[in-house]
């Protein structure tokens, strides 16, 4: 057993959730995954792996924006948090090579 | 000063032209020296709609909308080069959805409780264990907050909790109803895949709350993805003592286990529920006795639904005032709607009780599909609801406005309804709906709304008489009266409020025979204009009831006795010849 | 002390205890309340919406039926509101329903019926539609007939709940629900032991017995047969009933009634309890004073309960009474005994029983002992339902007949004939006699009262001549498990059983209540049904079975002794197991 | 159903939940999941096994729509019927799938290969209209496309 004290729920909240700089979030519930969410999450992890790009990939709950499905929420130092929505595997590669990689916005796929 | 990125989006400008405008704005950042100082970046979505060109420059975060050609200069001067804000051309950004429920969502890996944890969890039910210590002041919060069921009728949540509590006996129960069955809402689904903690720890509040030791996650079969979620939220909170034997060494122990729909919509009835859970069928048993006084094997027990309970830590862990001050005088707080329909950004959209539906559909939603079009009505709430017509979508969204138009909240679905729908259709749809899912065991329900539906049918087939409305009004009254449960009670609603608003409608098809919408296809006529058929003749080939006649020298034409109007011809004619109407 | 509530039903102020419903408060003060589902005998199942009354202060409308009455609740029961809402859903109702009321068994008994001839309905409104669900004749005793059923849920409740059968249940939902055995196999294929519970609470003409009423005029019309006929003890107290009598006895008027229908011999089916007796009482004694076989012997002449043994308990086998059941004895000694002495061709014998039951439809072919004269022993059973339809075919003015006296060889009966018509009564018959045969004197007190009553399971101890005898009498299906466990639980931890006695009934207060019985049983009728079996045991001089003089003469003429060569040939019978049952 | 141990299935699923309470429908969610439907075989066995009637049995399972009592097809076919998809055209694609198929709702192909339902809302709205074939979600569906997308099934 692992329980957890108070006091480490604490610290934990005060260091909030997106602890590295650089991530990118997958939107991976159903209605992102009828709509290709998985591919676009497993090829972000093997591309970032081949690669060598060092980012956070996670996974996250929807975030309501249907029509706009499969989303992809990229933070990265020096560029402001943008979301890309319709992302595909291959726009997945682009947001790892030119957003990650170059910091420079994929045009066409922002949505937020 | 840092590097500006331009966002730039069209969202429907009349004066001008997006291609052309970027050209100009690259055209003019050259010229001002400023081309490396930003960067353009058409975008595809912005989040504002109908309000001409708009521009986002990041990262100062500011929205320009309505911008003009004659604009350009005075934003690249003020506000990329000088970092200086345009008042007159600043759009109101103010995003007028407020996320409550769906806060995590997005946010949050689901697997993940640390996620959670950091993002705040648990501190609500750390708050109730640790310092409120007390059942009575938990409940008190409730009633500050002023939180009512999200699940259709809007109970005040802390009344049942009250009424459980009170009940003197060994076992009681908590039971999160996450049987989300109205077809197009699926807020419930989104919370337990996208947060399932929170549901998890408004679950054990509310078993504190209630003294209960056992709670269950009844969810339906059909979303496997949050079982799974909430089965792994279960074991994580179990493994860091946050459920369990004396949970944060509180001296409370609460267990609890997912149970699994089976495809009845009813079961979202409370008692019906219950029946599930216990293994049986789902029918509804008569009220009283309530189940916060007989419910579950016959303990008390209360059931709330998945996004209720979702929002129950925040209110601990802020305080029930915080709460009480979002919303509107009866109703706090806010509410997730699942928009579709005729609406161009059908989605989850979360916002503060009294804003209005045309706020929600134009401004959150993005408005409608098909601009062009006209926009008819709005459905809420499901098979339980109603529709309200485009003269009240100023109408401030709360329960009671909602009950007085003829609707109701519900579990929050919303339907974007355009003059391209059928009002018969709706009603037919949304009626056929809750025949398929009475559970047979009332006579009132069972076959007034088979009856309801016969004689709908009969209407959108062109075979209706005047008459009919009266029985079908007559049926409806029964219906809401003597049925047994909310859905037999409900389930007239979408035709009562259709009648409502749009006789007109029902009336066209009885007398004139005529589907306004051109939707019900028993309706239409199907005719080949002379003047744009070519004379292939592949529309003879394709009528499966030998319908259409003629020859290649004559032309064809449809015999619309035989016809079926199964649309194959449109379908197959390459020169749109072939015209319904 | 029970709560007391006080409320006002329209403008009257009715006192009833807390937790009556509306519809019993309201019968109260003289309003009755419209309802199809809710049977007195059954808790509300709240499946018509007919009975809804308004509740001040609310605009929805509640059922009466399963909604208590509260502290000051102002009721209105019906204003044209509530009526048009009613006429609504009973238009409704009988949309989905055949009208095939001429040619139907329950037609002027049925509650469907009655109801749309008090509201009125002479024109149809809503479009008729039907459900194509065959009828289901396979039991050859219970005949279903889905299209008809309106799904108030009586019968899935007593089959399931009453009887612990399961024979019945609801399948599909919505439009498509029905009752139908579990997974669409027929009656026949299914538990069901042919109690008759459903038909006897089926509103509707849904559920209803086989008619052998015809076969019974053929045989009458035949003047090559020779008819016979005897009443069952729970029927003379219940005909009365289908003519607006309650708790009356017509075992005489009935005599008379036979007789002038037809048949040539009018005999009771109480004598042969007497036979029943001597013959039980002697095998209890054999098992409990000479230890001669296993206790508790249980009693056997239900045939429900034989079938549900035989399907669901058959390790209690060897604890039955080979004793054939009282009609079973009756016929074999018709077309033995009788044809001898009379010297008539046993084969012109028609041997009819009239039955409280529908199980005895079963039983005069469950099994080759069913045949010991040789021939069917029995020809034909018609339930107490059919015998009223029978008096009114026959135009006789039942109620006025003069008394008559039955034929005697095998008709005249003794108290503790009689009462084998009421739970318990088979055990207190028996004791009656069992006493005498060990203690070779007659009990002071013939009364055994411990086993009285409507109590599901009544458990006693009765004193024999210094020696205890525990007796265990259970009556309706539900409540046979619990005894039948207790014994199972002993016997497999070897230790000293519980009783030495056991008797059983299938129906809810034993042969009274009998599925074949009159429609709308409830307690009330239960008991004053009881009371009237009860009176004709205090009326009668002789009050044990032993004592009947044509027993006497029966076993001394014929028999021989009881459970010699001759009995067992004609009055006792055997059991097997049927292949396993899945409730 | 080549490799049904329906014996030793069924204890394992009935040792994990006999103990609870109410837990019929698990128990025929733990079935319906190994085989894509609960054969009667299960509900003789379970009805001994657990000591609930058949009766009770079968009244659960063909109350709820989740249940089948037939094998399904090879490959089953969800077509969403829910409001969004309603109002996009997903009669049309049902109209379109029996056409194609010969078949009903509820029903399963001659051959075996494909069986068709109509669902109340894959809570895919935004993909509306949606249908299902397996676990592979199919949106914005065009009636013209059904055929192309049906001969991918073999």
């Amino acid at each position: 057993m692992k329980k957890i004290s108070v006091e480490t729920m604490d610290s934990m909240k005060k260091e909030g959730v997106d602890t590295s700089k650089n991530w990118i979030k997958v939107g991976m519930s159903t209605c992102g995954i009828a709509a290709g969410a998985d591919v676009v999450y497993a090829t972000l992890l093997d591309e970032a792996k081949k690669r060598n790009i060092e980012v956070v990939i996670k996974k996250c709950g929807c975030a309501g924006k249907c029509f706009a499905e499969p989303l992809v929420e990229v933070n990265v130092e020096g560029l402001p948090r943008v979301t890309y929505g319709k992302v595909t595997a291959e726009v997945a590669v682009t947001i790892l090579e030119r957003h990650v990689r170059n910091k420079k916005l994929v045009k066409d796929y922002i949505f937020f | 000063m840092p590097h500006k990125i331009i966002l730039v989006k069209d969202t429907g400008a009349v004066e001008n032209k997006g291609v052309d405008f970027n050209t100009m704005l690259a055209n003019q950042l050259r010229d001002s020296g400023a081309a490396e100082k930003a960067s353009i970046v058409p975008v595809a979505d912005i989040g504002v709609y109908d309000k001409g060109l708009v521009l986002r420059i990041l990262p100062d975060n500011v929205t320009y909308s309505n911008v003009r050609e004659a604009d350009i200069k005075k934003i690249i001067e003020q506000t990329v080069l000088a970092g200086k804000i345009i008042e007159e051309l600043s759009h109101d950004g103010r995003d007028k959805q407020l996320r409550i429920v769906l806060k995590n969502c997005g946010l949050v890996d689901p697997d993940s409780i640390d996620d959670y944890i950091r993002a705040g969890g648990y501190q609500g039910l750390r708050k109730a264990l640790l310092e409120l210590k007390s059942q009575d002041k938990v409940i008190e919060e409730l009633k500050k907050s002023g939180l009512r069921g999200r699940g259709g009728a809007g109970f005040p949540t802390w009344m049942k909790w009250s009424t459980a509590k009170n009940q003197k006996t060994d076992q009681k129960y908590m039971i999160c109803n996450g049987d989300e069955g109205d077809p197009g809402a699926y807020m419930d689904r989104s919370v337990l895949e996208g947060d399932p903690h929170a549901v998890v720890e408004g679950m054990i509040i509310a078993g504190y709350a209630i003294g209960a030791s056992k709670g269950y996650l009844y969810i339906r079969a059909e979303y496997p993805l949050a079982v799974k979620r909430i089965e792994k939220a279960l074991e994580d909170a179990r493994e860091y003592g946050l459920l369990g034997e004396n949970i944060l060494e509180s001296g409370f122990t609460y267990e609890m286990e997912i149970r699994l729909g089976a495809g009845a919509f009813v079961c979202g009835e409370e008692t019906a529920l219950i029946a599930s859970v216990e293994g049986k069928r789902g029918t509804p048993k008569p009220r009283p006795p309530f189940p916060a006084v007989k419910g579950l094997w016959d303990k008390p027990s209360i059931i709330n639904n998945v996004e209720t309970l979702a929002a129950v830590p925040q209110i601990l862990s802020n305080g029930g005032d915080w709460l009480a001050k979002i919303g509107t005088a009866t109703s706090k707080g806010t509410k997730v709607f699942a928009i579709t329909g005729k609406i161009k950004n059908s989605g989850l959209v979360e916002v503060p009780m009294g804003i209005t539906l045309r706020e929600i559909v134009f401004e959150v939603a993005g408005g409608l599909l098909n601009p062009e079009k006209k926009i008819k009505a709005v459905q809420t709430g499901g098979p339980s609801g109603g529709v309200i017509p485009k003269d009240f979508l100023d109408t401030p969204v709360d329960y009671e406005n909602l009950g007085k138009l003829g609707s109701i909240m519900g579990s929050g679905g919303m339907i974007v309804i355009d003059e391209t729908d059928c009002m018969v259709d709706l009603a037919k749809f949304y009626l056929g709906f809750c025949v398929d899912e009475s559970c047979g065991k009332c006579a009132p329900c069972r076959i007034g709304g088979y009856q309801m539906l016969q004689l709908l049918n009969k209407i959108s087939n062109g075979e209706g008489e005047l008459a009919d409305l009266d029985k079908l009004k007559r049926i409806a009254y029964a219906m809401q009266k003597a049925s047994l449960c909310g859905l037999g009670q409900t389930a007239a609603n979408p035709v009562l409020s259709t009648l409502k608003y749009f006789e007109d409608e029902y009336k066209a098809h009885i007398v004139n025979k005529k589907c306004p919408a051109g939707k019900c296809k028993y309706l239409l006529m199907y005719k080949i204009g002379e003047d744009k058929c070519k004379r292939c003749g592949v529309c003879v080939k394709n009528c499966p009831t030998q319908a259409i006649s003629g020859n290649r020298e004559k032309g064809f034409t449809i015999d619309q006795v035989k016809c079926i109007k199964c649309g194959n011809c449109t379908e197959v004619c390459k020169f749109e010849a072939v015209a319904k109407e | 002390m029970y709560k007391m509530i006080e409320a006002v039903i329209n403008g009257i102020k009715v006192e009833v205890k807390e937790g009556t419903t509306i519809l019993e408060a309201a019968k109260k003060v003289q309003i009755k309340i419209p309802t199809l589902c809710k049977h007195q005998d059954l808790p509300p199942s709240a499946a018509c919406g007919l009975c809804i009354v308004k509740i001040k202060g609310s605009n929805k409308m509640f059922r009466a039926c399963c909604t208590p009455l509260e502290e000051k609740m102002e009721i209105v029961t019906n204003d044209p509101d509530i009526v048009a809402v009613r006429r609504t859903v009973l238009e409704l109702i009988l949309s989905n329903h055949p009208n095939d009321c001429l040619t139907c068994a329950r037609n002027n008994n049925c509650e469907l019926q009655k109801l749309a001839a008090d509201f009125g309905i002479s024109e149809e409104h809503f479009k008729k539609f039907l459900r194509q669900i065959p009828k289901d004749s396979s039991t050859g005793v219970i005949e279903l007939q889905p299209e008809k059923c309106i799904l108030c849920g009586r019968c899935i409740y007593v089959c399931q709940q009453d009887q612990d059968v399961w024979a019945l249940s609801f399948l599909e939902r919505g439009m498509g629900t029905r009752i139908s055995p579990a997974g669409d196999i027929n009656m026949g294929e299914s538990p069901c032991v042919k109690c008759g519970q459903c038909s006897a609470h089926c509103p509707t003409g849904a559920i209803v017995e086989k008619d052998d009423t015809e076969r019974v005029w053929a045989a009458l019309r035949d003047s090559e047969k020779h008819c016979v006929v005897q009443i069952a003890p729970a029927v003379r107290v219940a005909i009365g009933e289908a003519f607006g009598v309650t708790g009356a006895n017509f075992t005489n008027k009935l005599y008379a009634l036979f007789r002038r229908m037809g048949f040539k011999a009018v005999f009771d089916t109480n004598f042969a309890a007497d036979v029943c007796i001597m013959e039980e009482a002697s095998e209890f004694v054999e098992r409990f004073a000479h230890k001669k076989g296993p206790l508790p012997l249980i009693t056997s002449c239900c045939p429900a309960w034989v079938d549900f043994m035989e399907k669901f308990h058959p390790d209690m086998i060897e604890h039955f009474s080979s004793t054939k059941s009282p009609h079973e004895i009756l016929g074999t000694l018709t077309k033995t005994y009788y044809t001898e002495k009379h010297n008539i061709d046993p084969k012109k014998i028609f041997g009819v029983s009239i039955m409280p039951c529908t199980a005895k439809k079963y039983e005069i072919t469950r099994s080759g002992e069913m045949f010991a004269s040789g021939l069917q022993d029995i020809d034909v059973v018609i339930t107490t339902r059919e015998l009223a339809r029978m008096i009114k075919q026959s135009g006789i003015d039942f109620l006025n007949l003069p008394d008559e006296e039955c034929d005697h060889m095998l008709g005249d009966y003794t108290g503790a004939g009689v009462i084998f018509g009421a739970t318990g009564g088979v055990m207190e018959a028996a004791l009656r006699t069992a006493y005498h045969f060990v203690t070779g004197k007659e009990a002071e007190k013939v009364e055994f009262k411990t086993t009285r009553g409507l109590k599901g399971v009544k458990e006693s101890e009765i004193n024999i001549a210094g020696t205890k005898v525990r007796i265990a009498v259970a009556h309706g299906l539900s409540h046979v498990e619990e005894v039948i466990n207790k014994i199972r639980e002993a016997k497999k931890k070897g230790e000293e059983l519980p009783y030495h006695f056991v008797e059983v009934m299938a129906c809810p207060g034993g042969c009274v209540g009998g599925g074949g019985q009159p429609y709308m049983v409830c307690d009330e009728l239960r008991k004053e049904r009881t009371a009237a079996i009860y009176q004709d045991d205090d009326d009668r001089v002789l009050r044990v079975s032993h004592k009947n003089p044509y027993v006497k003469r029966l076993y001394a003429d014929y028999i021989g002794n009881p459970l010699g060569d001759k009995a067992h040939k004609l009055f006792h019978t055997e059991y097997k197991s049927r292949p396993q049952y899945t409730r | 159903m080549e490799t049904k141990n329906l014996d030793a299935d069924l204890e394992r699923i009935v040792k994990k939940w006999k103990d609870k309470k109410g837990s019929l429908i698990m128990i025929l969610h733990g079935m319906q999941n190994l085989y894509g439907y609960v054969p009667r075989e299960t509900a003789l066995k379970l009805s001994q096994t657990l000591d609930v009637p058949l009766a009770r049995i079968y009244e659960v399972i063909t109350f709820y729509n989740y249940f089948k009592l037939e094998p399904p097809g090879k490959h089953n076919i969800s077509v969403c019927l829910g409001t969004a998809c309603y109002l996009k055209g997903a009669a049309d694609l049902i109209d379109e799938v029996k056409k194609l198929l010969e078949i009903n709702e509820g029903e399963t192909t001659k051959d075996g290969l494909f069986h068709l339902d109509v669902v109340r809302c894959l809570g895919c709205c935004g993909l509306a209209p949606v249908m299902m074939i397996d676990e592979k979600v199919y949106g914005k569906v065009q009636r013209k496309q059904i055929a192309e997308i049906l001969q991918n099934y073999h």
